[in-house]
Order: C-alpha cells, then structure tokens, then sequence
C-alpha cells in the first residue's frame, strides 16, 4: 500500500539523531511490547508480513506519531482483536471475558531460546528465475492496496540485476493469508539519478530486493 | 518523531497499555509471563552488536572465513553460533576505500538482529529511513562522518528477508592484534554503515 | 517537496465525511484564522507559494494530525517569526514586546472589499508556449526538497495537453522569494493506468495544471 | 482527519494559541480587528456556494452565457459580480451523460472562492485529496452517489492557479423554471462533482 510506512526519499522527517549503542531501550513498556509481541506471534494467528501490513496500516497521523514499539503495540492490539483473542473492551479493562482459543499453542519459557535460534527462514523450493544477474530489469508500476514490499520511490524504474537469492515466500499474498506463493528473488540495484532524479548524488546506487513479480525485462 | 523528553505522559499511558493487554493474555493463558521475560532477556543482555564485532573481526584476521562470509554469510555467520530470528538470510558487504555500503529498511524496521540485536531508535525513525536511500553522506555528516567526496556509496533497502552486515574497513595500526582486541573497535553504526571502525589508541 | 502535502494516490487515509453545505466553521477560533491569516497576507512579507510551502513544510505528524485551519496557524506562526514580526515568545506570553516591523501595510477594515475583490491573478507576459494543445508530453522525475506543484503520483508520467493558460508565476522560485520567473502553464491530462497502474479505472482519466518546466516532449 | 467529537480540548487549546497571536498582532499594528471582523463576515454571510448555484442556473438557461463560460469562464462569472481571491483564473467543466467531472487539490486546498466560498472540511481532508485521483467511484459513494460504470470520469487537480467549476447536468422535469427556481436545485457538491444537482419536487 500506498501507506504512511513508505518514506523511502520523502522530505520534511528532520534529522537523525545517533544513540549509545549501549542503550537498549527507553522505558520499560518497551521491552514488554517486545516480549509480548514476539510470544504472540507463536499463536500462530498471523505471520510476519500479516503483522508488517497492521503496522503500516495504522492511519498516518498515529504511526508518524508514535515510536516504533508504539506501532507494535497498536498493530498487535488490532491482530489480536481481528484474531478473536482480545476485544477492545477487554484491552480497556484489562480483564479477560473469554478463553483464550490457541492457549494450546502458548509460548513456554523453556521453548523460547529455540523458537528465537530457529526463526523462520522465508526462503521456499520455486520456479527457475526469469533473470541473471546482470539483467537490466524494470519495475512495475504497482499500487496495491494491500501489502507489498516495492517500495515507491523505487517504482517503474530501471535497474540491474545483482544478486539472486533463490525463492522466497511472496509478501503480497503471504500478508492476506492468501498462501506463500514462493518465487525468484533477486537484488536489482539503481543508479540514484534513476530513482530520484537528475540532481541526485551521482555516486550513490540504492538497491532493493525484489521478487520477480515485480519485474519486467528492461 | 518521538521525544522522550516531551513523552513522559505518554510512556505512563504506554506503560498502562501494554500492561492492559499483557494482563489479558496472561489470564488466557495465551502468553507465559516467563517467556515474556525469557525474550526480554534474550536481547537485553544476550544478543547484541557485541556478535557482528566478533564477526568483523574474525573477517579481518581469517582470509578463510572472509571469503566464506562474502559467499555465504548465514553460514559462516552461523559458523560462529549466531543463528536466528531476522537473520535467516544473511549478506555481508565489505566496505573499501572506493566503496561505502549502508544499510536501511525504508519500509519497517529489517535489521540482522543475531549479530546486532535491536535495532536502534534512529534506524526506526522516518527520518533515518526516509533519507538513508537519497542523501546518506548528510545522514553520515549527523553521525559525524565525513566521505570523500568520489567514495562510492551503495545503500541496501531491506525490502525482503535478506539481512545485510557491513564489513568496515580494518583501521590502520592494528596489525598484530587479536580478533578479541580488534572486535573492540567495531561499533554497531560501523556495522549498519553510519560510522567507521575505531582506531586503536586511547579513546 | 516530498512532503506531508503530497498525498495523491496514497492509501490509509479513511472514508470522506460530507458536510452540509450550510455550515461555515467548525468553531469561532477557525473563523480567527481565516481572517488572521488573510489579514497578515497584506503585510507583505510572503506570497502565497511561500505560505504554501510553510504549510506543507510542518512535520508530518503534525500535518496530519491537524485540522485545515490549525495546518494555516501553524504555519502563519511560523511565517511571522521568520519575517521577524512575532516572537515564539510573545506568542507563549500573547504580549508584544518590539513594535511591528510594517504596520503602514497593516490592511485597514475599509480596504477588505477592495482586496479580496481583486484578488492577485499569477498570469504574466511570457515566453511562447513550446507545446500545443494535443501534444504529448512527459512529466520530468523532478523531486526537489523545495516547494513545487508537480505532485508526486504524476512525476515522470505520460500524457495529453489539453489547454494553454498563457504565462503563470512559477512557484518552485517563487516560494523562496527567487523572483516569478513566469512560464507557460498547461493543463495536462493523464490515463490512470499510466499514473496508477494497470489495475486502475480505465473510465478514469486525471489532469493536472503544469508549468512548462516540469515537461519535455514524449 | 480532525475528529471534532474528541478534540474539545484540541480547540480550547487552539482557542488560546490563535488568541495569543492575534493579540500580539494588533498590539503592534499590524492587523486591524475590524479587518478581520470583515473578511470573516465576507465569507460566513456574503461569499459562498449560492454564486456558484446562480451560474450554474444562468448556464442552463442561456446559451450564449454558457457558451461565453465555456470559451472564458472569468469573463461569464465576472459578469455575475462574482470576482477575486481564488477566483482570478475560473475554468468550467460540464458534465454531460457520459462524463462526469470532479475538482481536488491533492496539493492543499485549492478551491473556487469567489463562486462556492471556503472548502468543506471534506475537500480539505488528506481521505478526498488522496483517493479523489484515484478512486473517485468509491468517493462518490460515500456521498451516496452512483455512477454508471460506463461513464467518464475525470478528474482536475486544482495544482495552479487555475480554479474549476463543475457545471452539473440540468436536472430532468425543470422545464420553464426560473433562473432562481434552478438555482436552488445546484448543490455545492455538485459544482465539486461528487453530486448531482437536485431533481424538483417535495425535498
């Protein structure tokens, strides 16, 4: 989607502002939404790119707004509600109304080293790729409500092949539980004065990872 | 965006909430409180940018394991018991005197957490995200950094699950030193391209 | 700029909410607003590509977390401070404490009429036009951190002219006091496959008002 | 965007801020509260969508006056005494059975004073600048209005000076009605194209 999480080459956002690399969080309730974000996603009621697409669909005022666990707090608060775990008034009074309905798949604490040291590699047996690397290639120029992960300013823009990285689990659909629907990724890489115009850095390249059905041959 | 200066009123209505739905799920039996505290644990004190240095500087002392990570960096990332949740799929990317990588998710927040742990405030932040991809060397500049002006700069968007960890450059003087030694001079913004690795010295 | 403004084709905004045409205001503070900020116009220190760019120049969060009329505060609070008229503190105090910098401009209730009836047309002596009703022209990716009014869904884009306006003060230097340097204004008219994709209505079709500069011949 | 329900405190708060500097302002001379007072009293009473309603009816009634707003619609609307501010460069689009023309600013908030006086909050929302390019069908359903599927739609982007009136289509069963008695059937929203103007008969 078209949505408040796609800055990439957006103006007015201020600058940045480095941080101890001690510092591992701000407040305590950072840390609780970082637990209690991951310990939920073993429910199993949605997966990783479901979760991505919650958290940009947050209307803009809010997630421009908000620190980052903020938006994972807000994002979770909806996939659980949209999961029939936790209504609204039940986050309200912070009193459960109803049983739990996966507690059966409940995260224990023996199980977590595990579950963190296996992750969830995305990447699914597929088709052959379409392009080599060296490939000049073209984005297309889709808009999708839903989710996806090619980005805007890297639109209807032309690249080259750098890199592919066999095939990967599909965003677009894996996001509305529409299946993996695994296929060819590859990094294409672009000349910034492509992506941003003439007075652009002429030093600068930026690349994205994009999957093959978000390409055309150049 | 967000100034915890301004956001003390804020936290406290964070704290409320979270401590809300936590509270619900408990009493569904959803979550485990311990788990809770087990993950918080986990990268808290456990994984952190410590794993990258160690890795950096092993790819500065062994000419073996470099050629491994340049060809495949999620085993010879693994090769060291760094395994895991958003590091699946990892890419390593070597700085050089002609070339300076840098890395950002423009999208959400993708970062190689077995060998950085959380990410950073900054690397969050629209404004990090925003202009990574347009103008890095004035993002470098409010890192204090300073390119010449003919480096080559190639920025990598994480828009999928591939996780990318910049190699910088090994800093003159420091032959002779040991992998241990060496891995105190790589900082965490060295390794997402924001900053260079320490000289040795007093600091 | 890439700015907060440009929000053409973007998703996640919500529904549109009519509103009976018989109301005006929403509350007494709107109605200041729009006389303070109409009134404060005469001073001079700004035109209204500048007023436009301070607008749209407000943080995100801020634009889109504000009402039309708080978006117009904002930015008159700004525009004042930097003409040196009013202080941040005197507007924290709601006391003066230096005298006004241009009061003999200071627009007179006598003088409303005249002015709102005149109005400020843009249109000026120009150049000739390089393009002709029917042409075909391409939109530049023209992406400056500076004001300008090539919205974003239509950079680098296809299509029609449909209309010559004659010459208009360009806003891109206008906005920064960099002189009217009028150009040729089309009107330019785009299929929304071209702007929005192959999914796009293909009943529908979007034009936009364009100065010469942001065109080069398809 | 702004949900007035919830922002009570929003508007005391924005009650004093204008306030504070609208009494600065006049402490040094540089605004005239009775200028104010007039430029508010110009477009709460006397400036609003009756112009533009009175232009319309006259379009439909007489035909050289349409063909003159066709060919310089400044010239036809200035002729009605309708001038000025946002209204120095008019354009007027008709709409016909098998097109239909909708007016946006995606940019700001753009819009036709001198014939339809301030935009409704509605016109001004980033919701309608943003989906109004896109996807006016579903706009036009939230204002209960249905489009054949075969009919054109396009779309003007105030991002000039140029400003746009929709001229709706006459409305069957006004045979022989007065200039006056049309001019009550033209809605504002239906000079912004997201309406049709009113049939006669019982409200």
């Amino acid at each position: 989607m078209n949505g408040p999480q796609d800055v990439g080459g957006r103006h007015g956002f201020g600058t940045v502002v480095p941080e101890d690399e001690s510092l591992r969080f701000h407040a305590d309730w950072e840390k609780r939404v970082l637990g209690v974000t991951i310990a939920a996603a073993s429910l199993g009621h949605w997966n990783l790119d479901a979760s991505r697409f919650a958290r940009e669909s947050l209307p803009p005022a809010i997630y421009y707004g908000a620190s980052y666990y903020e938006i994972w707090l807000r994002a979770l608060e909806g996939l659980l509600e949209r999961a029939g775990e936790v209504s609204k008034r039940e986050r309200s009074t912070g009193r459960a109304e109803t049983r739990g309905l996966r507690a059966e798949r409940c995260l224990s604490a023996d199980a977590v080293d595990a579950v963190l040291s296996k992750g969830s590699p995305s990447s699914r047996p597929g088709a052959d790729p379409k392009f080599s690397i060296g490939d000049m290639v073209r984005t297309l120029n889709l808009q999708p409500s839903g989710h996806t992960r090619l980005p805007g300013y890297a639109r209807a823009r032309t690249g080259r092949v750098t890199a592919y990285h066999g095939s990967h689990v599909f965003p677009d659909t894996h996001s509305s539980f529409d299946g993996e629907k695994p296929c060819p990724l590859y990094t294409v890489c672009f000349e910034a004065v492509e992506l941003f115009g003439e007075t652009a850095d002429p030093t600068l390249s930026v690349s994205i990872d994009a999957w093959e059905p978000y390409l055309e041959r150049a | 965006m967000h100034d915890h200066s301004e956001t003390d009123g804020d936290m406290d209505d964070m704290t409320a909430r979270v401590l809300a739905l936590e509270t619900v799920l408990v009493e569904k039996g959803l979550i485990d409180p311990k788990a809770v505290e087990a993950i918080i644990e986990t990268y808290e004190h456990k994984v952190g940018p410590r794993n990258g240095a160690a890795v950096v500087a092993r790819a500065w002392c062994d000419e073996d394991f470099a050629e491994l990570l340049e060809r495949d960096a999620t085993a010879a990332i693994a090769s060291m018991g760094f395994v895991g949740r958003q590091g699946e799929h990892m890419v390593a990317v070597f700085n050089s005197s002609v070339e300076h990588n840098i890395v950002v998710c423009t999208l959400c927040s993708c970062y190689p957490w077995p060998v950085l742990g959380l990410p950073p405030s900054w690397y969050k932040s629209p404004a990090y995200r925003a202009r990574a991809v347009r103008e890095p060397r004035s993002v470098l500049e409010e890192f204090g950094i300073a390119l010449p002006k003919e480096t080559r700069i190639r920025v990598w968007d994480s828009t999928a699950e591939i996780r990318y960890l910049v190699i910088p450059e090994r800093p003159t003087g420091t032959e002779g030193m040991s992998e241990a030694q060496l891995s105190d001079l790589v900082t965490r913004d060295s390794m997402i391209g924001c900053g260079f690795a320490r000289s040795p010295g007093p600091a």
